[in-house]
């Protein structure tokens, strides 16, 4: 796609995954690619790493909208960490904050899944 | 400019628009904002006004002048119908796994004016930021 | 953008005018040529239309679309009598010692084309580069 | 005026006028000004340097037009030299090489002057 790839890191028991480039309705399908590896996987605690991640529209938020659920029933979760805070306040702009988990640093999302156990 | 309908292209969209709302001398986030939202017009002009299919076209048209920036899409696809069209709950939404919904309210929220007109076999966006006008004082 | 009718801001005017037509990719010929009519029309404006009055407003809007790039200047002044209006002749202007004459003869010229329009106490003068669309390919 | 000026250089007898920056409708009265001067000093041998003139409209144009004639009938003239592409395809387009000297170098310019004599 050119503009947008995602990186897989796993750390522990937890994947990251970092985004970097443009998530639109073009290369949303690369981002649900990944999520639906961790799925294969049977990896469902997942952080995606935001701080490569220069724009998103609501076809990238419709990835995370998709998932959530269904990870979360396997005991799992998606959050959300170090995005730019251009991209911050489109997730903000769209209430996400009150149903994701969205902090600051891979290590604050890392330490929440800790919490968890 | 005009694309043909492939969200291959949003991008190239992005960047065109981008360039003129900062030649305009929007605000920084006025230009996020304008960005954002003929993306997501594009998208629906692509994904729903031509269904997914390739092989039309999306014309974009920027009409700048001393109180706004306006940009025009126009498609050859199917109208929006807005009577169907009702606002989005993202808990309902996430709860039912949609992975979409969120782009009009979006476009409503962002821009300072939103029209849809269809005529004929043309429809038409157009979306508008007015600017402060205190570009250069009358004397 | 809107400016005051000075020749203070025509300046203004080009490095506005131009930035648009870069972010619209003309080639580098048809910015000069954008550049310079926009500026002689604005000029003609300040110094015919509102006859070097200060005070005054001259709006510029731009639209970019596929084809072309149109700038539209927008006056309340006195309107441009074209039947009253003839080609220059350099040598002649030369021999009489004529410190002007050339402005709407370059217009022509350069522009693509151009249009005059008087409604109500609005004059209008659309300037118009059209350009390839060989922008991207249908598919 | 900000984006314009002239620059005063006498080369013997001759008159040398350094444009710099935009000369528009604005900036015309600069140069109009220094031509002013010029006939003021009975200097009517007078070389334009375009080298550093980044912009011509018409109204910088009118101001050769307006004096040509007058220097003329001196027994002097107006030469032109120096111009960039752009600046010279402004001149070239009204027809202004059939009336005025335009060559590449202010030395050229003087060269004319010198075979005049
Ligand atoms: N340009 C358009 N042409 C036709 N239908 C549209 C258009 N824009 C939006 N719609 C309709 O409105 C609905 C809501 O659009 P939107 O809020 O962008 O969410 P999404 O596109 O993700 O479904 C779409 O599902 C579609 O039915
Ligand atoms: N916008 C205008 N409004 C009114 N009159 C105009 C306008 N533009 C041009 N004119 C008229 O046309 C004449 C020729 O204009 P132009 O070719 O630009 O030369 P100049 O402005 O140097 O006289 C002007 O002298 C003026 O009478």
């Amino acid at each position: 796609m050119g503009n947008f790839s995602v990186g897989f890191n796993l750390r522990d028991t937890v994947q990251v995954l970092s985004l970097k480039g443009e998530l639109d309705a073009h290369t949303a399908s690369e981002l649900e690619a990944a999520i639906q590896k961790c799925k294969d996987d049977g990896q469902y605690r997942i952080i995606v790493n935001g701080a490569n991640l220069h724009y998103i529209s609501s076809a990238g938020l419709g990835v995370f909208m998709a998932f959530i659920e269904e990870v979360r029933n396997e005991g799992g979760d998606i959050k959300i960490a170090a995005l730019q805070p251009k991209v911050f306040n489109v997730f903000d702009l769209l209430g996400f904050p009150l149903l994701f988990n969205i902090v600051d640093t891979e290590d604050e999302a890392i330490h929440l899944f800790e919490k968890q156990n | 400019m005009a694309i043909p309908s492939s969200t291959r292209f949003l991008r190239k969209v992005r960047k065109f628009v981008v360039r003129h709302a900062i030649a305009a001398d929007l605000p920084e986030k006025a230009v996020e904002h304008v960005k954002m939202c003929v993306d997501e017009a594009c998208t629906n002009v692509i994904e729903h006004a031509y269904d997914g299919e390739a092989g039309h076209e999306v014309d974009i048209a920027i009409i700048i002048d001393a109180s706004r920036f306006t940009v025009c899409i126009r498609d050859h696809g199917r109208p929006f119908d807005r009577s169907t069209y009702s606002e989005p709950n993202l808990v309902e939404l996430t709860k039912a796994g949609k992975s979409g919904g969120l782009g009009v309210h979006i476009i409503r929220r962002l821009m300072d004016h939103v029209e849809y007109q269809t005529q004929g076999h043309v429809n038409e966006i157009r979306l508008t930021k007015y600017r402060n006008t205190n570009d250069v004082p009358i004397g």
